[in-house]
């Protein structure tokens, strides 16, 4: 039942050095809906797609404000996330009424990634099994940072994560020298394009199933109302789509999964190689 | 290892029947995993450096750092899981903090590297948790004395003159010892430093790295520091000319 | 009800109790709200006022180096005018262990700070705020710090001064005095500045030397040996042991 | 009766204490009288502490506290001193001190100097009064009998004297305090601490010096 006999749990090191549970628990970030982040030199900017469960239900909301200068988005899953944008709220005020200022992004990261770290080193924890694109503005300027249920952060330049994010950060990396000049609405249309290459060609983006959150200078982080997103997409829409929908081989498990209809039955994940030991 | 696979390995709180405890083997190979760190004591201070992987072009350059500041005096460097890593980094600066707060003068690392020991060795005891996945070497100039340690998974702890952890600890090694360590100062090492974690990167298998230097001793008024720019700078350009020299000499001989 | 007093130190044996080894972790000195907990607490060993300003383009703070331990002039050489980082200076009054034990506090977080190495250093509106928070914190236990705090610096390239007491009560001012300095030399240094609100550091420097001696002369808690510290952009300076000038001629004309 | 107070005042080392650095270490000082409200509980007292072989303190104030006190920073830094594998720091043992003294301030009268010698530092002295705080001197009195001698001090004390000017000058103050101070008096103990450690001695009552009478 087990796909080896050293994945039961989060205490136990497999004879290669690695922590099986916690590269489990990063594919569940893959499971959730894709969410690409980026920033210029003066903004950073959040784009999410957003699913609803069933034809009845709301849209899952992705996109969270933590403070004035920071807001998230999330992919994986949404009960852990709440937890974690708990906690980074908390801080945040904490900080602002014990200082008289905005908590720093890097320290609010680094404090959150010492937590993630404690569950996945004791039997009675489990990793959170959700990734986070955090956009903040601060003395720094434009932050987007990523962060793993490996506990691991990145500081990034731009990101996504998510189901079939690797389209979006094919898109991301070829374009990435255009960012930090980008005034802000060419940085949501980047934003908005990296999101549309991980749709199946037939899907597309409308303003029910995207989210779009921003920051920057002088910004509070804000997220868009539809009537705001409509006229955001209507910018990027007589574009043509490039095929990055069309999963490649490499994205066929991840893609796999997200297939909601389910008729395959239950599969084996196949995990890649998550846990980044650097 | 004959014992891999028989089931008594599956628990930090459990010996083989051959008396080992194969859980704090298998966190030694995260760190083997990871990217290479040296560490070398002068006769004025010590150098340590850091070979980190780039693994995305979207990140970026010079986070994720892999030495950190501990006290003013100590610096600390590791190999292995990042995140790990990070919590020993808290627990080493609350253990400086906290000896401060009590004896009103600044951590010997001789003590920190007690502390650090133990509380790494803590976590090899019990079934509850898992070994930490990262080795880590501690260095501090005090008294006009340079001292460096490393510790293991397992909370077992060396002193050293010159030490290496990580993926290519065997090669870097080789090349430590190639050094008269005990007659370099710190910008001599400097430069070794830069050199070695050059040599020891494997171009095929990992493409990107950043080089990343930190001192502490005589030229940094005894405070662990990052090495100023300029000098990071003359190291690197150094380390690639030995590079290319060396791969010059390679083809002469044939 | 017994409770269990607080350990000699952290970590540590509580009274009567044996040596707690190791991972114990009691919080310094915790009490619950059901302990009587006698605060007959008042200050022991003082220092006197301290003067500071805002002069054009930077802020300058002033206080002697007497440690008093009631009339008696005890200890000569209490430093509590300092440098906390490159953007803030702080100075003192009040009771001296109290003091000591916030400064310890401070210097760990700048030590902190510096070993974040992240770029983000600690700006004077954010120290006065955080200080502001743990006086009133403990005077609602009753039992204050029982100082004054005066908090000088640059906050985003502009001068900041503001000043705590021991009860919490904190505001900013360009003109700070504690102690006795408020009686006697704000209405000096007030005058100065109302015709010239934009001073330059040397006319400043010479307004706090001014009122150290006038102090000295009116104050019996004064000394005459005091520090300076200024911060602009040119970085902090602290300078002292400085002595007052002093002047008795006017003993002569009295018969 | 004169006075019943005694029945019930504690135990109090009304005192005269002192430490002073020479070139090589410092001299540390005290009186052997401890009084009870009037009564003279004990005339041959030992006010010199020893915390490790080369850091001791000087004790005033109630007798109970300080020796609880001293008992505890001694197993403290005794502690200490085996974890670390070398002697601990005077800074680190006035520290220690300063600790205790500045948490329990409200319920501690304890006016403590601490003085010794460590490879670091040399000789040194930290005075730790009531309310805790913590200061490094090179001349340091306490107890009730200092208030009388602070000129003497302020007069004669010069920066590195010999062994024996300091132990001849801290004999001198402590005899002054001692015949001015009626909570002070009997014999005066004498600590020299160097890098070789303690050297003790007994100058008896009747051999104080008598030099202010001539």
């Amino acid at each position: 039942m087990f796909r080896n006999q050293y994945d039961s749990d989060v205490t136990v090191w497999s004879p290669q050095g690695r922590l099986h549970q916690v590269e489990y628990a990063m594919e569940a970030v893959n499971q959730g809906s894709a969410t690409v982040g980026l920033k210029s030199k003066s903004h950073a900017v959040l784009i999410a797609l957003k699913r609803a469960s069933s034809e009845l239900s709301a849209y899952q909301k992705k996109v969270i404000n933590i403070d004035d200068h920071v807001g998230i988005t999330i992919s994986g899953l949404t009960a852990d996330a709440r937890i974690l944008s708990r906690y980074m709220r908390t801080e945040c005020l904490n900080y602002k009424y014990s200082h008289d200022t905005y908590l720093p992004l890097n320290r609010l990261i680094s404090q959150l990634g010492n937590k993630m770290q404690v569950c996945t080193q004791r039997y009675d924890r489990r990793p959170y099994g959700v990734g986070l694109l955090v956009a903040g503005y601060d003395d720094l300027g434009a932050h987007i940072f990523q962060t793993c249920p490996s506990a691991n952060y990145y500081d990034c330049k731009a990101m996504s994560i998510g189901a079939r994010s690797q389209s979006a950060r094919t898109y991301l990396e070829k374009h990435i020298d255009e960012f930090p000049s980008a005034p802000l609405e060419e940085l949501i249309k980047h934003g908005l394009r990296a999101l549309r290459d991980t749709l199946p060609p037939e899907n597309d983006l409308n303003n029910k199933n995207v989210s779009i959150g921003y920051v920057g200078k002088g910004q509070p982080f804000k997220i868009l109302n539809e009537n705001e997103i409509s006229s955001f997409l209507t910018l990027i829409s007589g574009e043509e789509r490039r095929g990055g929908g069309a999963a490649g081989p490499d994205q066929a498990p991840s893609a796999a999964r997200e297939d909601p209809a389910g008729d395959e039955g239950p599969r084996d994940p196949v995990p890649a190689v998550a846990m980044d030991t650097e | 290892m004959s014992s891999i696979g028989t089931g008594y390995d599956l628990s930090a709180s459990q010996f083989s029947p051959d008396g080992r405890v194969f859980q704090v083997e298998y966190a030694m190979k995260a760190v083997e995993n990871s990217g290479t760190v040296i560490g070398l004591k002068g006769t004025d201070g010590v150098v340590l450096a850091a070979e980190k992987l780039v693994m995305s072009k979207l990140h970026e350059p010079g986070t994720n750092r892999r030495i950190f500041n501990i006290d003013t005096h100590i610096g600390m460097c590791f190999s292995g899981l990042i995140a790990d890593a990070r919590q020993l980094v808290d627990i080493a600066r609350k253990e400086a903090s906290n000896y401060r707060s009590q004896y009103g003068v600044s951590i010997p690392l001789k003590y920190l590297n007690d502390r650090v020991s133990m509380y790494m060795h803590a976590y090899t005891l019990y079934s509850a948790v898992r070994p930490y996945g990262c080795s880590v070497i501690l260095a501090s100039y005090e008294d006009d004395q340079p001292l460096m340690y490393l510790i293991d998974p397992s909370g077992v702890n060396y002193g050293f003159n010159g030490c290496a952890t990580g993926k290519a600890k065997q090669s870097a090694k080789t090349e430590i010892e190639k050094l008269k360590l005990g007659e370099l100062s710190c910008k001599e090492l400097v430069r070794e430093a830069a050199k070695i974690i050059y040599l020891v990167h494997d171009e095929l298998k990992d493409k990107n790295f950043e080089l990343e230097l930190s001192w502490v001793g005589k030229d940094s008024n005894g405070r662990h520091e990052r090495i100023p720019e300029h000098i990071l700078a003359d190291a690197e350009k150094a380390a690639k000319q030995a590079m290319e020299a060396d791969s010059d000499s390679d083809t002469d001989d044939l | 009800m017994f409770q269990e007093a607080p350990p000699l130190w952290k970590n540590g044996p509580a009274p009567g109790s044996f040596y707690n080894f190791p991972n114990t972790t009691f919080s310094l000195l915790q009490n619950s709200s059901s302990d009587a907990f006698k605060h007959s607490q008042s200050p022991v060993t003082t220092a006197t006022s301290i003067i500071a300003l805002v002069y054009d383009k930077g802020v300058i703070i002033g206080g002697d180096l007497l440690g008093s331990y009631g009339s008696l002039a005890r200890y000569r050489n209490c430093p509590r005018v300092l440098k906390v980082n490159e953007n803030i200076i702080l100075g003192a009054g009040g009771d001296y262990g109290d003091f000591q034990y916030v400064k310890a506090l401070i210097d760990q977080k700048i030590i902190d700070e510096e070993c974040l190495d992240d770029g983000v250093k600690l700006k004077p509106k954010s120290l006065h705020c955080w200080l502001t928070r743990i006086m009133y914190n403990r005077r609602s236990k009753f039992d204050p710090f029982w100082n004054n705090f005066v908090v000088g610096g640059l906050q985003d390239g502009a001068p900041f001064l503001g000043t705590v007491d021991k009860l919490g009560t904190a505001y900013e001012d360009k003109i700070i005095c504690t102690g006795y300095g408020a009686h006697i030399v704000t209405p000096m240094i007030r005058g100065v500045l109302d015709k010239n609100p934009n001073i330059k550091r040397a006319e400043a420097r010479a307004l706090v030397i001014k009122a150290m001696e006038i102090l000295f002369y009116r104050d019996a808690r004064s000394f005459p040996k005091f520090q300076i510290a200024t911060l602009d952009e040119d970085g902090v300076q602290v300078e002292g042991p400085i002595d007052v000038s002093q002047n008795w001629q006017m003993a002569t004309l009295i018969r | 009766m004169v006075n019943e107070d005694w029945l019930n005042a504690p135990h109090s080392t009304g005192t005269s204490i002192m430490a002073a650095e020479f070139n090589g270490g410092v001299v540390i000082g005290a009186d052997t009288r401890t009084t009870t409200g009037a009564y003279i509980a004990n005339r041959v007292t030992d006010k010199l502490t020893k915390i490790t072989d080369r850091i001791y303190c000087c004790r005033s104030g109630s007798a109970a506290d300080t020796q609880a006190i001293a008992d505890i920073v001694s197993y403290h830094l005794g502690f200490h001193g085996m974890e670390l594998g070398e002697e601990p720091l005077v800074e680190t043992s006035a520290s220690v001190f300063q600790e205790l003294c500045y948490n329990y301030r409200d319920s501690l009268m304890a006016g403590i100097l601490v003085a010794g010698w460590d490879k670091l530092k040399g000789g040194q002295i930290y005075s730790i009064p009531i309310g805790g705080m913590c200061v490094r001197q090179t001349v340091s009195i306490g107890g009730s009998g200092s208030s009388y001698v602070y000129g003497y001090v302020d007069a004669n004390y010069k920066p590195g004297m010999s062994k024996e000017a300091c132990v001849d000058f801290v004999t001198k103050t402590l005899a002054l305090a001692m015949s001015r101070d009626g909570s002070s008096g009997g014999c005066i103990r004498i600590g020299v601490i160097t890098k070789d450690g303690i050297e003790r001695k007994v100058i008896l009552g009747t051999e104080l010096p008598r030099f202010y009478e001539d």
